[in-house]
């Protein structure tokens, strides 16, 4: 690879990411969570009526290493973190969260002595979706949102950049 | 039951942990199961998952409050729930329910209960491996969030109904709506039995696996379908009829076994049982006047007099009951809710005992463990 | 009517006290009782279905009405000085068992009192198989504990929580307790 | 306890696989060529029971319960008197309003004395269960039919009063506003004083 | 053009073609699945959707390629590479078109004439257990292990009906290689009958495809990789790439499994009353009768596609009981009857 792909944006280095991107973009296989009434609005956006399978997530993988969006639809109470940190933690890398109804953004109306105020708390969330449950469109206004920033993401240079970072301090992977 | 570890007497088992996030394990239930080979010896259940603290919170909610979070318990059927709530704290404070909001409140509880069954047959498929009959089914479950919607503007937490009656009128163009619902439904409901019930593969994964006896149901306190399937048959709304469920003929199905299979059927005719009840029910709606009354004299601030009451109703997973203490103050002292799938799960360890691994998956899904309901 | 006749008959001694509120009975009985007095009602009455089992904790309720009281007090403090006699300081739990009779449909409510100082209730996990959990759950909100119960540990909560969340007591945000994920060592695994 | 043993005779058809098998494969035929040939017509809408949300999206009922909007009266006077009867009703607690004493140059701004000087929603928390709407006793705060909610951040979603008026107004252009609430005919109130008295009763049922 | 190139020239394009076949399957899945349950399935990745095998691929590709931790690396990897060996070298001797003559000289559309073409195939076929056995004991997860075991026990009791099946059809044509066998399916027999196995071996044709589903894992057969019982099966620990050859090893066991059962009952390349060399040129007759086979083959793709979405899926004891019980004897019983008729009518 040339030194300026390196550093620069390489016109060969952006047709890539814009390929990379564009497989990544239309194919976001989910990881339904779904644990309360949010998982059941999902099973709606899933079924015939709005039909996800139209964006690519046709194929809801329940084992973490196969899937690239981890849908949280529904509470997460104390004793349900190790249990959900453990499943982010098995993803494979480039992974995205979307925060499905009010319970996962933000604890919603149970604001109890079980209940997990937010998973913001726990893994890092790309889309908050508000709403209790929200409607399957807006569900699918939040994938749309996500294959959005899937679209502006850098994975070359991310992977130049830590590269480069690794030259320097001389760490092997 | 004891630890399962010390029941089983042979060493050589393999723990599966059939954890929380499982496909077919409805997101918060986790059984660890004792696997030798195939045959399942026994399952340690850990539920709470999902227990939100409903009960501490409706302790600091007023009455009016607590209506939403009552259609969270069973989110496959709010409605349900938001109406045993409200009759338990009208039987507390003494009110009675004008004629026309109660048959509201049955026409939304029977359409309800058919979107449960839905939600369940739908799944019970999906877990066998038939994907087909839970699209087709869910469609008509769409047309039923219609009709909530058009009611009072939300598709599934719907807060139906205040205490003392309800909210607002059925939307005029209901009738086209549920004649096109039923039509639907009928047409999904027969496409469901043609593709499953008389399916040779189909009934060697339901008929015989998991069966309960009667006096084993009654003494776990099984109620609802399950109950039916072992043969007794007891309804609520036939034994206990709450409101104006004695105008209305409907029959109980009842099966023989207790098997999967026998839960699943009740279900199939308990959705066209259902749909009967709706239409008599419209049809004594239509009788009714526009300006009947919608809602009973009640106060602004609702505090009823102290005192405790119990209150259960027919929910389609079986006896939804209420224990309400109230202090005379606007906020509830205690709240209970015996929610039906909590009793009916603690007796998984016990049905699952030497079947195999599929027919965990096959039991779990004919129960219809709503984790709402049962971690409160 | 009947209901209440045949009850009163039937645990003659032990009934404390039979109250009626908005159309449901409740019958008290003493603690240690309670699996002598359910398993008579079940057999002879016929209440063979448990529906549930309620714990209260009465401690708010009680500082209320004594609050009230010495407010009243207060008032007709001025007028007279008798001061009322101390009603005897009711045990602070409670727990209640829901009772179905399915021939009769009728539905009876039995309560016992548990002192907070001794916190030990008999387990009818014998006479139901259906009263396992709902004592498990009942220990893990109140701390009742249920002699004679199979395997009593916490059900609704992790084991490693420290309170009881539905005493009076406990505030509804919680006390801050936490669930950490603990990677296990690094263990050998089976294979290098 | 010995679990009961269910032995089920199967006629003949159902004891070969095949005979059942087939039936459902016509089942799924005749749907998949239903569908097969809708797909093919032109437009968003081709199979009847999909609709492909970005492009043709479903119908919504007019009471749907969706974003919140702050009302503006006939002549464009904000309605809301910063009250804080929908803070106090809210099971979320997700609304908080400040209040502010309206001075004499802003008159014709604001229906009332007072005015909220801000009024904000926790749309994270909200639960949208239309309670605030319900108790509002100047109607001013009514929920639109807005779902298109998603953020990237937490904070976007806490919405403001500018964004609830032009909420309003939006929905004031697209002519979508919701038809005001039907008061609720209650029992028992006697039928002259039930006019008046029912009237303010029945709007205000659930007031708290 | 020696006989080297065009040997290579044969395995390029035998290769390619399956994996085209393969990426149009995972569309063909997507799409026929969504139609028959009344929604749209994808349809936003380019026309009709056409390009979503295309993103699934890349996406594939770019994920991150790890093995558990205590996965035993060596094994982890070898599972899908022998499981994608095996479902591609099984085309080696099924010949998918007559014969095609470029130059004055003749190709025969086959990439190796094997004499003993049928025990090549059950051989290879039996390979597939490696594929599930390896991969989901390697990946130390106890599901991957359960449906490991379960695919091994499925596949090897299967592989027997579908032997004596392929067995009887040998016997009624008197020849192993597949070439001869569809040769001889040209013409009619019983006057109006054309020479195809399916008509010769009825009960044959119904052992072997319901030995064909369970050795594709499909629907009714499909324990070792249950969604809803074992997460993923075998391959729960499976991301990225590899978890990509997992999946296309599937499609492209479908695809040769049709081509058998076409070779073999279903007349090859003739059409049954036509006899096609005799109108069309040399070259044109070559392409038309590869394109009658893809055709056929086609026809059964969709079959599993359409069975899978309809049926439910059977228990591991009932499976077992089906394998043993039904399918072997119904195989030996049409062994003995084919055996019986030749003697009677030659």
């Amino acid at each position: 690879m040339a030194i300026e792909a390196y550093s620069g944006d390489g016109w060969l280095l952006t047709k890539l990411e814009q390929l990379i991107n564009w497989g990544r973009k239309r194919s976001p296989w989910p990881l339904p969570y779904g644990t309360a009434c949010c998982g059941i609005e999902m099973m709606a956006a899933l079924a015939s009526g709005y039909d996800m399978a139209r964006f690519g997530a046709e194929r809801p993988s329940f084992s973490p290493r196969q899937a690239d969006v981890l849908i949280e639809a529904g509470t997460i109470t104390k004793k349900m973190v190790p249990i959900l940190k453990r499943i982010y933690d098995q993803m494979a890398e480039p992974k995205w969260v979307i925060a499905m109804g009010a319970c996962a953004c933000s604890g919603g109306v149970f604001r109890t002595y079980s209940t997990l105020q937010g998973i913001d708390k726990v893994i890092p969330v790309d889309v908050y979706v508000p709403g209790c449950p929200p409607r399957p469109e807006g569900l699918l206004y939040a994938l749309l949102k996500l294959i959005e920033k899937i679209e502006k993401d850098h994975p070359l240079h991310k992977k130049a950049v830590l590269l480069k970072g690794e030259l320097q301090h001389g760490t092997q992977r | 039951m004891g630890p399962v570890k010390q029941r089983i007497a042979s060493e050589d088992y393999v723990t599966i942990n059939v954890g929380p996030s499982h496909p077919a394990m409805h997101g918060t239930l986790r059984a660890i199961a004792y696997v030798s080979g195939e045959t399942v010896l026994g399952t340690d259940l850990e539920i709470g998952y999902l227990h939100r603290g409903v009960e501490k919170l409706g302790e600091n909610l007023t009455y009016h409050q607590f209506i939403p979070i009552t259609d969270r318990l069973n989110y496959c059927s709010a409605i349900a729930n938001n109406v045993a709530y409200e009759m338990a704290v009208e039987k507390l404070m003494g009110v009675e329910v004008p004629v026309k909001a109660q048959l509201i409140r049955i026409i939304m509880t029977e359409l309800s209960r058919i979107a449960d069954h839905i939600v369940l047959v739908g799944i019970l498929g999906v877990d066998l491996g038939a994907f087909t009959p839970f699209f087709y089914l869910f469609i008509q479950r769409e047309e039923i969030y219609e009709i909530f919607e058009w009611y009072n503007g939300a598709r599934l937490t719907n807060t139906f109904g205040r205490i003392g009656g309800v909210e607002s009128d059925l939307p005029e163009d209901f009738e086209t709506r549920w004649h096109e619902l039923k039509k639907g439904l009928e047409k999904a409901i027969d496409e469901t039995d043609k593709l499953l019930t008389h399916n040779r593969i189909w009934m060697d994964r339901t008929i015989g696996v998991t069966p309960i006896s009667a006096e084993d149901a009654l003494s776990w306190g099984f109620t609802g379908p399950c109950l039916r399937a072992c043969g007794v048959k007891r309804d609520l709304r036939k034994d206990e009829p709450y409101s104006l469920y004695s105008q209305f003929d409907f029959d109980v199905p009842t099966g023989k076994h207790g098997d999967v299979f026998d839960r699943y059927m009740i279900r199939m005719i308990e959705m066209q049982e259902s749909m009967k009840i709706i239409d008599q029910a419209f049809d004594l709606y239509k009788q009714l006047g526009p300006n009947e009354p919608l809602m009973a004299k009640v106060p602004k601030i609702i505090k009823p007099p102290e005192g405790e009451v119990y209150h259960a109703i027919e929910s389609p997973n079986g006896e939804l009951g209420f224990y309400i203490k109230s202090d005379g103050t606007d906020k509830p002292y205690r709240i209970k809710i015996r929610p039906p799938c909590y009793m009916i799960f603690q007796a998984f360890d016990e049905l699952i005992q030497g079947e195999m691994i599929s027919d965990l998956i096959a039991c779990l899904s004919s129960l219809n463990i709503i984790a709402g309901e049962l971690d409160r | 009517m009947a209901l209440k006749d045949s009850v009163s008959r039937l645990l003659q001694n032990d009934l404390i006290a039979l109250e009626e509120s908005a159309g449901c009975i409740f019958a008290e009985v003493p603690k240690d009782k309670i699996v002598s007095c359910l398993s008579s009602l079940r057999d002879e009455l016929g209440f063979n279905f448990l529906s549930d089992i309620v714990g209260v904790d009465n401690s708010a309720l009680y500082e209320a009405k004594a609050k009230k009281a010495k407010k009243k007090k207060d008032k007709e403090g001025e007028e007279n000085e008798t001061p009322e006699p101390e009603r005897p300081a009711l045990p602070r739990f409670e727990v209640i068992y829901l009772l179905l009779n399915p021939d009769t449909n009728e539905r009876l409510q039995v309560r016992i009192r548990v002192p907070e100082d001794d916190l030990k209730v008999q387990s009818i996990t014998s006479l139901w198989k259906g009263a396992n959990w709902p004592e498990r759950e009942c220990f893990d909100m109140f701390g009742i504990r249920f002699e004679g119960h199979p395997y009593l540990r916490r059900l609704l909560m992790w084991d490693e929580f420290p309170a009881h969340p539905l005493r009076k007591d406990y505030p509804l945000e919680g006390m801050g307790e936490e669930r950490h994920l603990i990677y296990e060592p690094e263990g050998e695994g089976h294979w290098t | 306890m010995a679990k009961p043993v269910v032995q089920r005779k199967y006629t003949l058809g159902e004891r070969i696989y095949l005979v059942e098998i087939l039936k459902g494969l016509g089942l799924t035929w005749k749907h998949f060529i239903f569908n097969f040939r809708a797909s093919l017509k032109p437009g968003p809408h081709t199979v009847p029971t999909c609709w492909q949300y970005p492009w043709d999206r479903r119908e919504i009922a007019p009471v749907f319960r969706g974003e919140h909007m702050l009302s503006l009266d006939e002549k464009g006077r904000e309605k809301c008197i910063a009250c804080g009867m929908c803070a106090r009703v809210c099971p979320a607690q997700c609304i908080t309003v400040k209040k502010g004493k309206v001075k004499e140059g802003e008159e014709e701004k604001y229906a009332g004395k007072f005015y909220p000087a801000s009024f904000e929603i926790d749309l994270l928390r909200c639960i949208f269960c239309g309670f605030c709407e319900e108790t509002c006793p100047k109607s001013a705060i009514v929920l639109g039919q807005g779902y298109e909610l998603a953020q990237y951040e937490g904070k976007e979603c806490i919405i403001t009063k500018e964004r609830l008026i032009n909420n309003f107004k939006a929905a004031l252009d697209s002519g979508n506003l919701k038809p005001p609430r039907k008061k609720v005919p209650v029992a028992g109130a006697k039928e002259k004083k039930s006019l008046k008295s029912g009237d303010k009763k029945g709007s205000k049922a659930q007031e708290a | 053009m020696n006989e080297w190139t065009i040997a290579i020239i044969k395995v390029v394009f035998i290769w390619s073609w399956t994996l085209l076949i393969a990426t149009i399957m995972t569309w063909v899945e997507r799409r026929g699945s969504a139609l028959i349950q009344d929604r749209l399935g994808p349809n936003i990745a380019g026309p009709f959707g056409l390009f979503q095998p295309l993103a699934d691929g890349i996406k594939l590709f770019t994920k991150e390629e790890f093995a558990p931790k205590h996965a035993h690396k060596i094994l982890f990897t070898l599972g899908p590479v022998l499981f994608a060996i095996q479902a591609f070298s099984a085309y080696a001797v099924i010949p998918f078109g007559d014969k095609i003559v470029i130059n004055a000289k003749e190709i025969v559309l086959q990439v190796a004439d094997v004499n003993i073409g049928f025990l090549f195939v059950l051989a290879v076929g039996s390979l597939a257990v490696y594929g599930f056995v390896v991969g989901g004991w390697g990946s130390n997860n106890k599901y991957s292990l359960l449906g490991g075991l379960r695919a091994t026990a499925q596949l090897l009791s299967y592989e027997v009906p579908l032997g004596l099946a392929m067995l009887a059809v040998c016997m009624t044509y008197g020849s192993f290689s597949l070439r001869e066998i569809s040769l001889d399916q040209a013409g009619t027999f019983l006057g109006f009958l054309p020479n195809w196995g399916i008509f010769k071996q009825p009960l044959g044709f119904l052992v072997f495809i319901v030995a064909a589903y369970a050795e594709a894992n499909r629907v009714p057969f499909d324990l070792p990789e249950a969604e809803s019982e074992l997460v993923a099966g075998y391959h729960t620990e499976y991301g990225g790439m590899r978890l990509g050859l997992y999946l296309f090893g599937e499609y492209v066991n479908l695809y040769t499994l049709s081509a058998l059962m076409v070779t073999i009952y279903f007349g090859a390349w003739h059409i049954p009353y036509v006899d096609m060399s005799s109108y069309l040129g040399p070259l044109a007759y070559g392409i038309v009768s590869f394109l009658v086979f893809f055709l056929k083959c086609a026809f059964f793709l969709w079959l599993f596609v359409w069975v899978r979405w309809t049926i439910p899926r059977f228990r591991f004891d009932q499976l077992m009981g089906l394998g043993w019980k039904s399918l072997i004897p119904l195989g030996l019983l049409n062994l003995f009857v084919t055996a019986f008729l030749i003697q009677i009518t030659v």
